[in-house]
């Protein structure tokens, strides 16, 4: 019995000439964040697209609680419990911001082929998709368009979503980036509460986000992984300072 | 003045004016419309199809529902005719057909109500297979597009045609690049060509021929060579030898008085498809003048005798209710800048049709 | 020091909803100013409002004293913008290259110059926009916009998704470029990194400009009350 | 200026009445046309499901009104001949609607399944030329197919046979088609506010993100196309019996286009839409061909005065909150 | 069969895949370029086909035919994308279709107002009507070598001007994001309309070569859209390499499926059903391939990506 509940086994990927990640492995564990940091095109995002089964490896293996899933389509890993906001947000702009909940709900109860159920009259619905949009403090906008949201809102939107869908592991890429202080701080929060529901995989360069909630800290850079640690072990390991932290922290 | 009683003759006239092919409903419209022009009492709705069965269908059902026609005629092609006549003729309403023979109206199919004017499908190809083997042709390469009208043109050649076929194509309908085919022509070693292209293929084939150097004789239906399309193929067709129960030429005083009339009326000359429309019209009247519509029976027996002097000289109906008459050869020929055909002879002599015998009207 | 931009009670909309409510602003040339305010106030507004990107503006915006209001983007452009926008909004249908010189224009900025400040695009000019990592997005956005060599550098926060160390070389970037005598208008939530070099700073809220001053009159309060809990 | 439900309901009960009226005038044809419309309607509908809900512009439905259409003059042609259909099994074809229908649904929604497992691997431009592509193959093997009539196509002569009713009485066959618009309207309305329906609508906008909640978007659009077929044949089905007539014409190019354009001119994504569009097109059809022998210019001079003046088609002209 | 014959059918299919290069190369730029679905494309042929024999006929020089089908085009396009395409370029693809549906209804009613209902003439000019004697024996015309002259050169104009130049780039960068575009000070809507007239123009000039080999005739132009369509798509929209490859595969099977299926149909059956059932077969022989192209490459074989 290991507390690992995602298991990354020497994962490789490449793009013709660039090779975005070469041999990872990585462990996460139950009840932790775990950052993941790097220079810009590091591999960090194609190593979500890896997990999330939007790209195929190379060679490797991803384990989920223990069960091999890198064969699995995209929407079968999300089944297993594999929820991931992307980098660039992606919410449905047509929809109010409670159907785009709604719709992270029914994907987690899996009763997408109901063909009989209206569920704008589904109170039950309602108040779940309610109880996470308050979480995230969107509940007073959720019958505005998702188009509608400022930047910020929309990372938001895309946070609750997959706080919604209960999963088994949170992939978030850059959560943070266009943020203001206050939202930063609310999700800082969000994160450290949900983290007790399942583990973090946080990729941010926000570095006082990363120090604040990371409890271990793994650093990528040209698709290898350099380094992995807690925060202090990293703050102090002079490659990371060299090739990406630089001078300030 | 002929017409015994004043009643008013209702004659729905559902014709393609829109669109491809649309010259010739035009033309059967302008005919018709020419050979009834002095008789009040005949009252034409024209309506436009678009050369869509279906709504051949509803234009059909809208006459005879609304506008309680008595008579029905206009129809350009076999599709829209096989669409809209048998349900037509069913409801006792009479159906005169301008240009339009399907095999399957003249054989099993046949019916008391309905009149071919023009000919059966398989008539102009049969004639050009009898022209065939009095030009002394031995091996034809045939060709048609695929599609029923294309396969009774091929049968219908075939069933005169005495000689070898070099080869026999169907090709793709509304197919307008012929390089293929002629290739093959080239290397079949055929002695003649028998085509039937109609409208813009028969264009596309004709100057495609006429480009690729190949210079054996070719023989088709007049449907390529008459005169609304002639202008378009240019010189590629002289001396084409076409077959056609109807030209221009035909030295009859009903045919004088028709071009000379179509010519001042309309500024153009006549088409095949025009006299058509005009023969029609005159049966109808001929019909009129010996009978009343209120009697169908008599009707249909003065449509029958076919009492009217038609553009063609001799016309006779067959027990089939379609024409007996003569098909000519004819021979694309310049007057003066002008593209337009001359009879050489007679391909079929008082010919009638295949599928008499079929057919239970006695 | 003459004005630059002159923005006067400008007011925009989406659709029917209203979002400026009547900002002012004012731009000296060679200066450097910087917007404020939490998500959703309306900064990005106001700068496609002023590049001539959104369909319903009012109010009056004079650069170099001639009016620029509902006057199309691209006019607006070739009298020296250079936008940065939110999100990159990169071509992904082109190479790096073809993004970098589908608008440029001559002058100090060129691919050579470019390639001392991002190494990374230049590895990557062959390669098309779209397979680029987000920070590589976001350098060539940035790339893009000082390769049209603009009089306004407008940048929305440019610095979004940048590693750390990148991001400080993007902040000598930007005073390099303000020593040339390039204005800019800047949008960023790094604070630390604005107050240093912004002459001057604008607090937006709720389509209005609600404070404005300079960076030494920018105290905890005011940042507490607009910006942050 | 009014809520689309009322104007809805105005539609349905202009449609309701027309018959009535049609019938006091003594103006039969006119029940005629208004079948057509609701027949019409009906396969635009059926379209607008994947097209407006799901985004998946099909420019091959024809194939499936043309295949509902085709099934019915086959099946009842056998039966008004007493030929058998298969030599190896004792079947005469049947002129029984309620049967006919039950296959017609049947066939065109197996050939929806194939279709679409196929077509639905491309999406965007690619998927309206796969469709297409699908629909020509049936197009010229109807035409060329020399047992059912090629292109002349297939008379049945006498409407098939529904219980108790006459279906040559154009007002009987008119109830029976309406009624039909009434089953497709209430079904799809139930569909497209169920789970299935909000997650249809999501795969249009953004695939990604369904698939990261863990919902297959193939098999989403897949079942809908099966339904926009199964919906789209049974118009073609309907057509044949009005017309008592089939033809390859119904799978032609034109015909997909023709559903295409009357959901489009009506309002993409709005369940009546077709109809109004089929109204609008037909009316259209009716006056002007009237007018001039150029009718077609001035159709298409309305509808790009429409397009460029009506945003969201037909319905967003009376409509207050039109969507942009 | 004649290994000279296969030749000559190879080389037919060949000038075939030439020629549908030609009739698609305004829609690549238009369609695969600016990202418009434009069925008017097909009028734009008819256009062109419509002046070049007018002008034949008031001039008796195919020359001025050939320029009078160009300018027409052109002007055509121009006016059609000052007067409606530019206000539709923003919106949805249907409202694209259904405005340039009707465009088609225009156009072709409107020609056959002016002209008449009955095809035109237009023929080759006397001294290309003569052939080539090509080795094998194989006989080939000069007007059609003339055709695939010209695809040619235009197919490398295209490719230069879309990869090549700033144009291509600005262009392509205005159909990826026409807003971002704009504000880096890029007037792409003066760039649209110059495209726009350009592809019309193409369409115009193809029409009149085509037609004097083919018909000119109302309604000639929609069954050559379909056909650009089918070439394009098979290539891989947006590219013109993509096209040139998708004309030569269409042409090649199209005129190939014609002169082999209906003999290898002969093996099993007698020579009427076998020519009959070949040739239907080969009717639909482009759009089986068209289909297999997009299940085994579902943007064709040359796009990047989907859309
Ligand atoms: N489809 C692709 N084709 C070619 N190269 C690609 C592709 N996708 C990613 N790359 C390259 O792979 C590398 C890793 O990209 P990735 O998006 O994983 O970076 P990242 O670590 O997330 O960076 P960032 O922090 O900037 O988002 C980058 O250099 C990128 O250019
Ligand atoms: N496309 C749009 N349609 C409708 N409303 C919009 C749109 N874009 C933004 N808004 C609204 O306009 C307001 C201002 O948005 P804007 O993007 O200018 O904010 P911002 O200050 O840039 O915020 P952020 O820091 O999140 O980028 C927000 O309330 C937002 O909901
Ligand atoms: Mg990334
Ligand atoms: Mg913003």
């Amino acid at each position: 019995m290991t507390d690992t509940i995602l298991k990354i086994d020497n994962l490789s990927k490449g793009f013709h000439a660039v090779r975005a990640c070469e041999n990872i492995s990585l462990e996460i564990n139950k009840n932790e964040v775990h950052a993941l940091i790097g220079p810009n095109g590091a591999g960090k995002s194609t190593l979500i697209k890896l997990i999330t089964g939007f790209l195929e490896q190379e060679y490797g293996k991803i384990f989920l609680d223990n069960k091999e899933i890198s064969y699995l389509t995209p929407e079968e890993r999300a089944q297993k419990g594999i929820a991931r906001s992307f980098q660039v947000s992606s919410i449905i702009n047509n929809f109010s911001v409670v159907q785009n909940i709604k719709l992270a709900l029914i994907g987690k109860n899996k009763n997408y082929l109901d063909f009989l159920t209206n569920i704008n009259l589904n109170k039950k619905l309602l108040k779940e998709a309610f109880y996470y949009l308050e979480e995230v403090g969107l509940n007073k906008k959720a019958n505005e368009l998702a188009s509608s949201l400022s930047h910020g809102e929309k990372r938001k939107l895309e946070i609750c979503i997959a706080i919604s869908m209960a999963p088994k592991i949170f992939l978030f890429d850059e959560p943070m980036a266009g943020l203001d202080g206050e939202s930063s701080e609310l999700i800082l929060q969000l994160f450290k509460k949900i983290k007790k529901r399942a583990p973090i995989l946080l990729i941010e360069h926000d570095m006082d986000t990363v120090f604040s909630l990371a409890d271990r800290v793994s650093v990528l850079d040209y698709g290898k992984v350099i380094a992995t640690g807690t925060v202090s072990e990293i703050k102090k390991n002079n490659t990371v300072k060299k090739v990406y932290l630089g001078t300030e922290h | 003045d002929k017409q015994k009683k004043d009643d008013v003759v209702k004659v729905g006239m559902i014709t393609t004016l829109s669109g491809g092919g649309s010259g010739l409903g035009i033309d059967v419209r302008d005919g018709f419309l020419l050979a009834v022009k002095d008789y009040k009492n005949i009252q034409v709705v024209v309506k436009d199809d678009q050369r869509k069965p279906d709504i051949a269908v509803q234009l059909a059902d809208k006459m005879i529902q609304s506008d309680k026609v008595d008579v029905l005629t206009g129809i350009i092609w076999s599709n829209l005719a096989m669409a809209v006549v048998p349900a037509a003729v069913n409801q006792d309403i009479v159906y005169l057909s301008p240009n339009a023979g399907p095999s399957a109206l003249a054989g099993k199919g046949c019916h008391k109500n309905y009149f071919n004017v023009a000919w059966q499908n398989d008539n102009l190809h049969e004639a050009a297979g009898g022209y065939a083997n009095s030009a002394g042709y031995k091996n034809t390469f045939i060709l048609a597009p695929n599609y029923p009208a294309g396969k009774d043109a091929l049968t219908g050649y075939k069933r005169f045609f005495k000689g070898n076929l070099a080869g026999e194509l169907y090709t793709k309908l509304g197919q307008k690049d012929y390089a293929a085919e002629i290739a093959q022509i080239r290397a079949s070693g055929a002695d003649s060509i028998f085509f039937f292209l109609p409208g813009g293929m028969g264009i596309g084939f004709m100057k495609q021929y006429a480009q690729s150097g190949i210079d054996l004789p070719v023989v088709g239906p007049a449907f390529s060579f008459d005169q609304g399309i002639l202008k378009a193929v240019g010189d590629a067709a002289l001396g084409v030898k076409n077959t056609s129960q109807w030209s221009k030429d035909l030295d009859n005083e009903a045919n004088k008085k028709f071009v000379s009339e179509f010519k001042s009326t309309y500024g153009r000359l006549p088409s095949l498809y025009a006299s058509q429309g005009y023969d029609t019209g005159m049966l109808l009247l001929s019909a009129l003048g010996n009978s009343s519509i209120s009697d169908k029976d008599g009707f249909r027996n003065a449509l029958k005798v076919a009492d009217f002097s038609s553009t063609r000289g001799k016309f006779k109906f067959a027990s089939n209710q379609h024409p007996i008459q003569d098909i000519y050869v004819r021979e694309v020929i310049k007057e003066g800048d002008i593209l337009t055909n001359k009879i050489v002879s007679i391909g079929l002599k008082d010919r009638s049709n295949a599928y008499v015998d079929a057919c239970s009207l006695k | 020091m003459t004005n630059l931009l002159n923005v006067q009670n400008l007011k925009a909309w989406y659709a029917d909803s209203q979002v400026l409510y009547g900002i002012d602003l004012k731009i000296e040339s060679g200066q450097m100013v910087a917007l404020l305010g939490r998500n959703g106030m309306g900064k990005s507004t106001t700068i496609k409002s002023l590049c001539g990107i959104m369909e319903k503006v009012e109010g009056k915006v004079f650069f170099q004293g001639k009016s620029i209001i509902n006057k199309p983007s691209y006019e607006i452009a070739k009298l020296g913008f250079g936008l940065v926008p939110e999100g990159r909004r990169v071509f992904t249908n082109l190479t790096v290259y073809e993004n970098l010189i589908c608008s440029a224009k001559k002058g100090y900025w060129s691919i050579d110059k470019l390639k001392l400040v991002f190494p990374r695009l230049n590895e990557r000019l062959s390669q098309m926009a779209s397979s680029l990592s987000g920070g590589e997005q976001q350098m060539l956005s940035i790339g893009r916009a000082l390769m049209t060599n603009p009089k306004l550098l407008i940048l929305d926060e440019a610095t979004e998704g940048l590693s750390p160390n990148l991001r400080n070389e993007i902040w000598k970037v930007i005073s390099e470029i303000k020593k040339e005598g390039i204005s800019i208008i800047l949008i960023d939530k790094y604070l630390h990194k604005i107050k240093p070099l912004a002459d001057y700073l604008y607090i937006l809220s709720r389509g209005k400009n609600v404070w404005e001053g300079n960076s030494k009159d920018l105290n905890d309060n005011i940042v507490k009350k607009f910006l942050s809990v | 200026m009014i809520k689309e439900e009322k104007l809805n309901l105005i539609i349905l009960l202009v449609l309701f009445v027309i018959p009535f009226l049609a019938y006091l005038f003594n103006e039969p044809y006119l029940t005629t046309l208004t079948t057509k419309i609701v027949i019409l309607s009906i396969a635009g509908i059926g379209l607008n499901f994947i097209l407006g809900y799901g985004g998946l512009v099909s420019f091959g439905h024809a194939a499936f009104f043309g295949i509902g259409g085709y099934v019915t003059g086959i099946l009842a042609s056998h039966a008004q001949n007493s030929e058998q259909m298969f030599f190896f099994l004792q079947f005469d074809g049947s002129n029984q609607i309620l049967f006919i229908w039950l296959i017609s649904i049947i066939i065109c929604s197996f050939i929806a399944l194939l279709i679409g497992y196929f077509s639905l691997r491309t999406s965007g431009v690619y998927f309206i030329m796969i469709t297409l592509a699908f629909a020509q193959m049936l197009y010229y093997f109807s035409i060329s197919w020399p047992a059912y009539g090629g292109e002349d196509g297939l008379s049945i002569y006498v409407r098939n046979v529904f219980p108790f009713f006459n279906t040559m009485n154009p007002i009987n066959f008119y109830f029976i088609c309406f009624t039909w618009l009434l089953i497709f309207l209430t079904i799809l309305k139930i569909i497209l506010n169920s789970s299935f329906g909000l997650v249809l609508k999501a795969c249009k906008e953004n695939e990604e993100r369904v698939k990261s909640i863990g919902i297959n978007p193939f098999k989403i659009k897949l079942i809908s196309f099966v339904f926009s077929g199964a919906i789209t044949g049974l118009a073609g089905s309907l057509y044949t019996d009005l017309n008592r007539f089939v033809s390859p014409s119904v799978l032609s190019w034109q015909m997909s286009g023709e559903i295409m354009v009357l959901v489009i001119l009506g309002g993409v994504a709005r369940l009546y839409g077709p109809i109004l569009g089929a109204v609008f097109y037909i009316i259209l059809e009716q006056t002007l061909g009237g007018i001039s022998e150029n009718w077609q210019f001035w159709l298409g001079l309305i509808i790009i005065l429409e397009v460029l003046y009506a945003r969201a088609g037909i319905m967003s002209l009376f409509l207050k909150d039109s969507k942009s | 069969m004649t290994i000279s014959l296969f030749i000559e059918q190879i080389l037919n299919g060949l000038q075939f895949g030439v020629m549908l290069f030609l009739m698609s190369a305004g829609l690549t730029l238009v369609f695969g370029v600016m990202g418009l679905i434009n069925l008017a494309h097909g009028s734009f042929y008819m256009i062109g086909a419509f002046a070049a024999a007018l002008f034949a006929e008031l001039t008796g020089s195919f020359m001025i035919a050939m320029i009078a089908s160009f300018v027409a085009a052109l002007f055509a396009g121009a006016l059609t994308e000052l007067i409606i395409i530019r206000k539709i370029y923003k919106r949805d693809h249907l409202d694209q279709v259904l405005a340039t549906f009707a465009l088609i209804l225009l156009f072709s009613e409107g020609i056959r107002w002016i002209f008449g209902a009955y095809p035109l003439y237009l023929d080759i000019p006397n001294s290309l009507s003569s052939s080539f004697n090509l080795p094998f024996e194989i006989i080939y015309s000069k007007y059609r070598m003339m055709i695939i002259l010209v695809g040619i050169i235009i197919a490398i104009i295209l490719y230069f001007l879309i990869s090549k130049t700033l144009i291509g780039i600005r262009i392509k960068a205005g159909q990826n994001d026409r807003e971002m575009i704009g504000a880096l000070g890029v007037d792409v809507t003066k760039l649209y309309t110059i495209v726009f007239s350009l592809g019309a123009a193409l369409a115009g000039l193809a029409g009149a070569l085509i037609g004097a080999i083919q018909s000119v005739e109302v309604g000639m132009g929609e069954p050559v859209l379909i056909l650009a369509f089918v070439v394009i798509v098979i290539g891989g929209i947006g590219s013109i390499k993509g096209a040139f490859v998708g004309a030569l595969l269409v042409g090649i099977t199209d005129t190939m499926g014609r002169f082999l299926l209906p003999s290898f149909f002969s093996y099993f059956f007698d020579n009427a059903s076998a020519t009959s059932i070949g040739s239907s077969i080969a009717s639909m022989s482009i759009y089986i391939l068209m289909a297999t192209v997009l299940i085994f490459k579902p943007s064709g074989l040359y796009g990047g990506k989907n859309d």
